[in-house]
């Protein structure tokens, strides 16, 4: 649009660098609104600070003039004017923000896609709720939806106050114990979206991060077939030893995969672990080095986070990174 | 010329009367509001350089990347205490210290109506500074953040006394800061120069006053606060459990009540300095007087409509949170119209390019840049999209550090001639102020961009894909630009106290009462308290008239009415004692001792009734 | 008024199984011992097993010898009866596992022991079911059916039907998936397994299966109404009693409550937790099955006795059973098709506001739904049931069902629960104490037919054994704090009783002795859930210990101590 | 002429002060965390493991310990302190000793009567943070220790020890 080409100008200094991961960047509605929101708002109150900023210079500059008592009335009148124009601007903005809050605000669709997403100290539970019940699917940290389809995200927390934002997609809602809060995604576009914790939760706020994809429908619906499927087999002899290896060592008592009878339920669900992108709440690229690197000690890569370090003898470690590399 | 022989004589008197001792213990008993204002600003200044220390540290942590220089536990604490420092240590005191230097000398009295309880309100402040710091450095420092939401800062997720330290020093810092409330309202209402009624009163003594007023409001809602997650943590209540019925929210909302008229209250004192020094320096009163006082007054009732916007991505009403946006937005008419007063002021006149006005000049600049964002940032799906981003520490920073330290470094360079007798140098000035707007701007312009790029806030290191480094750099780079910028100020204080230029009475031609004693002022401020006949009493061109009959063996102060300023009574005011200090001391170890036995808050009390009988009942023999 | 089924055989003054009878009546037809007479009654011989935990077993009467199973380490003692004290024909100890003690939740008890075809039949703690030769005590054979290592073990008291020993599993509260097992009486070969959870082909469900209410209908409802995979974890063990009825060839058992206790890590209604099954003993094919409470809030499990009668309903004798839920409803089902004919509470509920027949499930409440986060108040009858697994009696002379009943509420908060095999699986902190009245427990006496209570005795601590009913009229039952009691059967009124050494939480049975004399037997030795205050030492400073019964017996320890004594009595 | 510090022997009396008040710092042992755990339990570390718990009376190892106790089931059997299936953790006597070297083998070895073992499947440190939790639990429950998560909150009752 005319208005955002021009503004892009004007602010092109510090907008040029990459902006994929960016609440400008916009990837639907609710973000485009508030974007143009933020140009408006931008837009007024920059004029009304040039304004001030060139009246204080020329106050700063002008000769000195008499003290007269006609000088004094238009210096009232002026202040009055000024007083008046900038609360019809604020009255303009604040219909404007009223306005886009309503848009944003979550319409509760009958067609929406339901997600219930449970805050955890510095990783994201995410279950796609079914029913039948035995149809949910149960992932943690990489949250797929279909484009064009309203989501509905139930957020809750079992811990402490954490914070779900997805840039470009819309605003930031938190995760409340004992408080549950709703939050509406509606992506008009594919992509791959990065989302993070946004409300201070302790050591590892810094990397609670999570990523969204936006898909079509039906690759959307191929995923979520997938997903409910248990743990694919172990295709060799070395998977099959990883699995030996994960069921006797500390990692069964805190995760799970269906299908080999690992119930944890402290830690991100692994049934479908080599289906996802990253590792480490989106800190790590899900490759072996990453894995075995985090599996070995997680302690040096997330300080404070609640996985302990394994000393494992180095073929049991290999075994076992092949077996969760196989989990697709 | 010889002053006459009769003003020697009272001016030797008077000296004993209102005499103050020397050495430690002189300093212990002193409730001369001039030595207590000044410790404040001091003390004050002091905890803004380890606030600015542990900034710098924050910068060096986030200058690259996956940096390892701080581990999470210790940035935790950093960031903490950066936070807690700053607003409770160093904005808040410094405005208490200015403001009890000040509005006695701009009302004309001689000492402000209860010193020695302002004695024991510095010394609780002292305390609980040093305690936090302590503390710290015993790797015990708050580690939830300076507003400490809970379950966070609750004992299952924060253990041991980290967090019972920053809920002490709230009891400390906000106490501190009722005194000095107390002190300052009751000398704005009783104790003016006769004559000065309330259309007289300077506008800097009119922000003091709507600032303190606040305080009355809002620092009972964080003792209150702080107090309940005291009880949660140490004797097992359950106000934010949600399991037994207490609720999360409950914190958020008690907590912001009080924290957003706390930046107010930082901000009005500044609002106070800008008219000072722009009359002084546009030779000029300031334009629409009324129209300004009742802009302080309408910024002082907004500022407690508005706190929900800190809460609004916590999922309540969408109606409601719309109330807040229109709160916060109208709260910029107010301010607009003393920013057009003040332009009005300087329009016609002469200004003089002095170092004060020039901060008085980034303050402009600053504020309207944080007045831009904290307009986006009051409307609800904006905020959104921004909170807790580093959007919002730009414009923290840029409302605080623009709209209250440039302010306060101005005053202080305008003011530091009375206080000390010395000038400052102006090319120092200058220089300072340099790389103050330099530094401060190319910190904190990029953090809205780090911001809309969805970094949040309070991490103590970020992702190298994330497209951030290239801002964080330059945002470290400014960091210590700003920091010469302040050492450069350091400098031309501490140079200028030595080898400054001799300070007459009222180097700047300012017309406001402080003007009209030496500089700096004697113990007992005037020999003859003035009669003010104008709202610019040294621009009368007259010599002042003054008033006559104060006992001189006595420490009287003249007592005047409420609306016009008639005299109405003589009344007596303490002198030294060592008592407050000592009831402070009791008093500080309960409430510190709490923290690792909760005995030890009842022991502390009892044990400080003696003394502070003594305090009340003592009078000390001049 | 209701009446017995005309195939339960007369009364021979023996006492082959824990529940009397294949109906579970629990009555006896001896009739010596009356409400005139029962006052002079005196001790005839006691005999001490020399465990100290809950003694929860029935004593069984084969001809003139006595047999008693312990708790843990489970000893067997087979007594001569001739002469007037008892001495021990032989003893059989088992050795169980001693890690098995690691694994049974609520007290290492065992309920008794079963005799058919000249053997003893009974379970051990650490999931073995040993036949033993009734005469010399030699072992016959041992079959192991549960596996302690995920927290599987067996306190139930076998029932041999048509030539099948039917055992089941405990370990709900571990998470362990419910069974129940036929082995051939002959050689304990297993002859089928009828899982509680799981698709179809587990549970036994074949063409001949028809429940009654259409949500119990469908394919691999065990696996559809659970979470993926969380059938496998899903609890529904099977630890309570099994009846049979011989004319119709059906057994009828029930299933605990689902695993874990936090209702909402397990959307759906968790079939077939808490449910009663109907199955061809034979095969093991389910005939119909009930699922008294789908997605269970409160561990309301559904393993109670199910007394077979035949009860006048609308001009007509309907072949039901009577079953006091724990959820505090005395359900009366037609035992032929499943459907339930009415459902009234014999104690306070908060939790539900009735039965919905025409559904049969139970119209929730939802306020008291425990959720994270939020601690839920007066949820009224507490985890431990109206009726926990105390079994009740019924009297054809009077028509009346005597229920022993807990008068508990409790608060309760979930947390979110981990599986770690072999450790419990809970998710929930729990605090019990008194219901309304302030007493803890009492002796109803309830009239099927009219649905509600005709007398009811109160009593201090919850319900400690099961309870007996004689031809004479008398009901005798023993509580929680030692006392062994006699009411008369129509009125209620205490005729006889006597203060046992250690509070009493088995079953009296009642038999004729060699010598022609009705004598009356019941184990004291204080434990199980109720009892672990004592039996377990456990701190009632924690109120939430012991599952939340800690609170509400911490006044036990006073009352009375740990013990294990037989007590048999008889008319001097 | 007049400034702040009037002459220097006032400069002394003010760094004397700060430098008394310094001195006082707590450095308390109570508020050290380390975050890089040590590796985890390998078989040969168990024999020469410190009979000494390295957490000795460490706010942060009690409140990990305490998730941990959580995490790991313990509470199933001990409930808080109470006991139920597993012996009660208040209780003056231990049928296996109070220190901490017998906790950490009950821990790792596991005891015959049904305390499962926990060699592998628990990394030692962690262990030891429960060990430090556990030593919480004493009857007379002092009121120096975290009063602890809100779970404490379902025993307050007339039996109750008081918190």
């Amino acid at each position: 649009m005319r208005r955002t080409a021009w503004s892009a100008a004007l602010l092109l200094p510090f907008t040029a660098c990459r902006a994929s991961y960016s609440a400008l960047d916009t990837a639907s509605p609710e973000a485009t609104r508030i974007t143009n929101l933020h140009w408006l708002i931008l837009w007024v109150t920059g004029v009304v600070s040039l304004a001030v900023i060139a009246a204080l210079a020329i106050a700063l500059t002008r000769r000195r003039t008499a003290e007269t008592r006609a000088g004094e009335g238009r210096r009232a009148r002026a202040v009055a004017a000024a007083a008046i124009v900038s609360t019809a601007l604020l009255l303009w903005l604040l219909t404007a923000s009223v306005l886009a809050g309503r848009a944003v605000a979550t319409p509760v669709g009958p067609g929406a896609l339901r997600i219930q997403i449970v805050g955890h100290q510095w990783w994201w539970e995410v279950r796609y709720p079914a029913d039948p019940p035995s149809d949910t699917v149960i992932t943690a940290n990489e949250i797929h939806v279909p484009v064009g389809r309203a989501v509905l995200l139930e957020l809750s927390s079992t811990d402490v106050i954490h914070s779900f934002w997805v840039p470009n997609l819309n605003g930031k809602k938190d995760l409340i114990p004992g408080r549950p809060t709703r939050h509406l995604l509606r992506p008009e576009r594919t992509g791959v979206f990065e989302g993070r914790c946004a409300e201070f939760c302790g050591y590892q706020h810094a990397h609670m991060g999570f990523v969204l994809i936006a898909e079509e429908p039906d690759r959307f619906a191929t995923w979520l077939a997938s997903e409910r499927r248990p743990a694919s087999e172990p295709i060799d002899a070395a998977a099959r030893h990883g699995r030996e290896v994960f069921l006797s060592s500390a990692c069964v008592s805190c995760h799970a995969i269906r299908g080999i009878g690992a119930f944890g339920h402290k830690a991100p669900d692994l049934t479908h672990l080599a289906s996802r992108r990253t590792i480490g709440s989106a800190m790590l690229p899900n490759t072996d080095g990453p894995l075995a690197g985090w599996i070995v000690n997680s302690q040096h890569i997330k300080p404070g986070n609640h996985m302990p370090p394994n000393l494992l003898p180095a073929d049991d470690l290999l075994d076992l990174v092949s077996y969760l590399r196989g989990l697709r | 010329m010889s002053a006459p022989a009769w003003e020697e004589k009272e001016r030797a008197e008077l000296a004993r009367t209102w005499h103050e001792r020397e050495g430690i213990l002189g300093r212990i008993v002193s409730v001369d509001h001039k030595t207590i204002g000044r410790r404040y600003i001091i003390t004050a200044f002091g905890f803004f350089f380890l606030g600015g220390i542990e900034a710098l540290l924050i910068r060096l942590q986030l200058a690259v990347p996956e940096n390892r220089i701080l581990n999470p536990d210790l940035y935790n604490q950093i960031f903490t205490m950066h936070g807690t420092t700053m607003m409770f240590f160093f904005a808040v005191p410094v405005m208490l210290g200015l403001g009890l230097y000040f509005v006695p000398l701009m009302v004309g009295t001689r000492n402000i109506p209860f010193p020695r309880l302002n004695a024991v309100g510095y010394w609780f402040y002292l305390f609980g500074g040093v305690y936090l710091y302590l503390q710290f450095l015993g790797n015990g420092g708050p580690d939830a953040g300076w507003f400490d939401y809970v379950p966070l800062a609750s004992s299952q997720y924060s253990t041991g006394h980290r967090v019972d330290a920053w809920v002490q020093i709230i009891n400390f810092t906000e106490i501190s800061a009722l005194i000095v409330a107390a002190s300052i309202i009751v000398t704005v209402f009783k104790q003016r120069a006769p004559g000065m009624s309330l259309n007289r009163i300077p506008l800097f003594v009119w922000a003091m006053l709507v600032s303190m007023v606040m305080v009355i409001f809002a620092m009972p809602a964080v003792i209150f606060t702080a107090g309940s997650l005291n009880s949660d943590r140490t004797i097992g209540t359950h106000l934010f459990n949600p399991a037994e019925g207490g609720d999360l929210l409950l914190w958020q909302h008690t907590f912001w009540f009080f924290g957003h008229p706390e930046v107010y209250i930082i901000f009005l004192p500044a609002l106070g300095i800008i008219s000072s020094i722009l009359s002084a320096f546009c030779r000029r009163e300031v334009f629409g007087y009324t129209a300004m006082v009742l802009a302080l007054v309408a910024t002082a009732f907004l500022g407690f409509s508005l706190w929900v916007h800190h809460m609004f991505a916590t999922g309540l009403p969408q109606i409601g949170e719309s109330f807040f946006t229109a709160a916060s937005l109208m709260i910029a008419i107010p301010t607009g119209v003393q920013m057009f007063c003040w332009v009005a002021t300087i329009w016609g006149s002469r200004p003089r390019w002095e170092p004060p006005l020039l901060y008085v000049v980034a303050f402009f600049l600053l504020f309207l840049l944080g007045g831009m964002t904290g307009v986006m940032l009051a409307s609800v799906p904006m905020d959104l999209q921004v909170h807790d981003t580093f959007f919002v520490v730009g414009h923290l920073h840029y409302v605080l550090i623009g709209g209250a330290l440039f302010p306060v470094l101005g005053g202080l360079t305008f003011w530091f001639p009375k206080m000390t007798g010395r000038m400052l140098s102006r090319r120092l000035g200058f220089w300072s102020l340099g790389f103050l707007f330099v530094g401060f701007n190319m910190t904190f312009f990029p953090m809205h961009e780090l911001g809309f790029h969805g970094m949040p806030r309070r991490v103590y290191t970020y992702l190298p894909d994330k497209g951030w480094n290239f801002w964080n750099l330059v945002s470290s780079i400014g960091t210590v630009l700003l920091a010469i910028g302040v050492v450069l100020f350091l400098v031309n204080v501490l140079r200028s106290l030595y080898r400054g230029a001799r300070a007459p009475q009222n180097p700047w031609g300012a017309e406001t009462l402080e003007w009209a004693t030496e500089s700096p002022p004697p113990v007992y401020n005037f020999l003859r308290l003035p009669v003010v006949a104008s709202r610019s009493p040294l621009w009368e061109g007259k010599e002042l008239p003054v008033v006559t009959g104060l006992a001189l063996d006595r420490r009287e102060v003249l007592v005047t009415g409420a609306l016009d300023g008639a005299p109405s009574h003589r009344e007596e005011v303490p002198g030294p004692s060592p008592w407050p200090f000592v009831a402070s001391i009791t008093m500080s170890v309960g409430l510190i001792g709490s923290v690792f036995n909760v005995w030890w808050l009842p022991a502390g009390f009892v044990v400080s009734i003696p003394p502070a009988v003594a305090w009340y009942f003592t009078e000390e023999k001049p | 008024m209701a009446r017995i089924p005309t195939w339960v055989p007369r009364d021979d003054g023996q006492w082959l199984h824990a529940a009397k009878d294949y109906a579970s009546t629990r009555f006896s037809s001896l009739d010596q011992i009356d409400a005139r007479n029962a006052a002079n009654l005196r001790l005839a011989f006691s005999f001490s097993t020399g465990v100290s935990k809950g003694h929860e077993a029935a004593p069984l009467v084969v001809g003139s010898t006595m047999y008693i199973v312990t708790p843990y380490p489970n000893y067997l003692y087979a007594l001569r009866l001739e002469k007037s004290a008892a001495t021990v024909k032989w003893t059989y100890k088992p050795n169980p596992d001693p890690a098995a003690q690691g694994v049974a939740c609520c007290d290492v008890v065992n309920r008794g022991a079963a005799y058919a075809d000249g053997k003893i039949v009974f379970n051990t703690l650490d999931g073995q079911t040993i036949a033993l030769n009734a005469d010399d005590g030699k072992e016959i054979w041992k079959t192991r059916t549960g596996d302690i290592r995920h927290g599987e073990s067996i306190t139930m008291a076998p029932l041999v039907v048509d030539g099948k020993v039917l055992v089941g599993n405990s370990g709900a509260k571990f998470g362990v998936r419910g069974k129940l097992t036929a082995l051939e009486l002959a050689n304990g070969k297993v002859a089928w397994t009828a899982w509680s959870t799981g698709p179809d082909r587990d549970v036994l469900l074949g063409s001949r299966f028809h429940p009654f209410y259409a949500a119990d209908r469908g394919r691999d409802l065990g696996v559809t109404s659970w979470p993926p995979d969380a059938w496998k974890i899903g609890g529904g063990t099977v630890w309570g009693w099994i009846s049979y009825d011989p004319a119709l060839n059906l057994v009828y058992y029930g299933t605990s409550a689902a695993a874990p206790w936090n209702a909402d890590q397990r959307p759906g209604d968790n079939k077939w937790t808490a449910a009663i099954f109907a199955r061809d003993p034979r095969s093991g094919e389910a005939i119909w099955a009930y699922q008294s409470n789908p997605h269970g809030l409160f561990d309301y499990g559904g393993v109670n006795e199910n007394v077979l009668v035949d009860l006048p309903w609308n001009g007509a004798f309907r072949q039901v059973l009577l079953h006091a839920d724990r959820n505090g409803y005395v359900y009366v089902v037609d035992r032929a098709t499943g459907e339930v004919l009415s459902a009234k509470p014999f104690t306070r509920v908060t939790t539900s506001t009735g039965v919905d027949t025409n559904t049969g499930r139970p119209r929730e409440v939802s306020e008291k739904r425990p959720e994270i986060e939020r601690t839920v108040r007066d949820i009224c009858p507490a985890s431990a049931g109206g009726k926990d697994w105390q079994p009740s009696a019924f009297s054809p002379r009077t028509g009346l069902l005597y229920i022993p009943e807990n008068n508990l509420c409790e608060d309760a908060e979930a947390l979110e629960a981990n599986y770690i095999e072999g450790t419990p699986y809970l998710g929930a902190n729990i605090k019990m104490y008194a219901g309304a009245g302030g007493h803890r427990g009492a002796l109803d006496a309830w009239d099927p037919v009219a649905g509600a209570s005709v007398w009811s005795r109160k009593e201090k601590f919850p319900a400690g054994s099961g309870a007996l009913v004689t031809a004479g009229d008398l009901v005798f039952y023993g509580t929680l704090d030692g006392w062994f009691k006699a009411v008369d059967a129509r009125s209620g009124n205490l005729v006889w009783q006597f203060q046992a050494a250690s509070g009493i939480v088995g079953q009296p049975i009642t038999y004729r002795g060699p010598d022609g004399k009705q004598y009356v037997a019941v184990l004291s030795g204080v434990g199980g859930w109720a009892g672990l205050t004592v039996s377990g030492d456990v701190d009632p400073q924690d109120g939430t210990a012991a599952w939340g019964f800690a609170y509400a017996t911490k006044d036990l320890p006073q009352a009375t101590r740990k013990g294990g004594m037989l007590y048999v009595f008889s008319l001097p | 002429m007049c400034s702040p510090f009037r002459s220097l022997s006032r400069l002394r009396d003010v760094l004397l002060l700060g430098g008394v008040l310094l001195a006082v710092g707590p450095g308390c042992q109570r508020s050290s965390r380390t975050l890089l755990e040590t590796a985890p339990m390998s078989a040969k570390a168990e024999r020469d493991r410190p009979a000494r718990n390295p957490y000795e009376d460490n706010a942060y190892a009690m409140t990990e310990g305490q998730r941990l106790y959580e995490w790991y089931n313990c509470s199933g059997c001990h409930a808080r302190g109470g006991g139920g299936i597993g012996p009660p953790l208040m209780a003056k006597t231990w049928r296996y000793g109070k220190e901490p070297g017998g906790i950490y083998t009950s821990i790792v070895e596991g005891r015959p009567n049904g305390m499962p073992s926990w060699r592998g499947k628990m990394p030692e440190y962690q262990v030891w943070q429960i060990v430090t939790y556990v030593q919480t639990l004493d009857a007379d429950r002092s009121i120096a220790s975290p009063p602890g998560p809100r779970e404490e909150h379902m025993q307050a009752g007339e039996g109750a020890s008081s918190r």
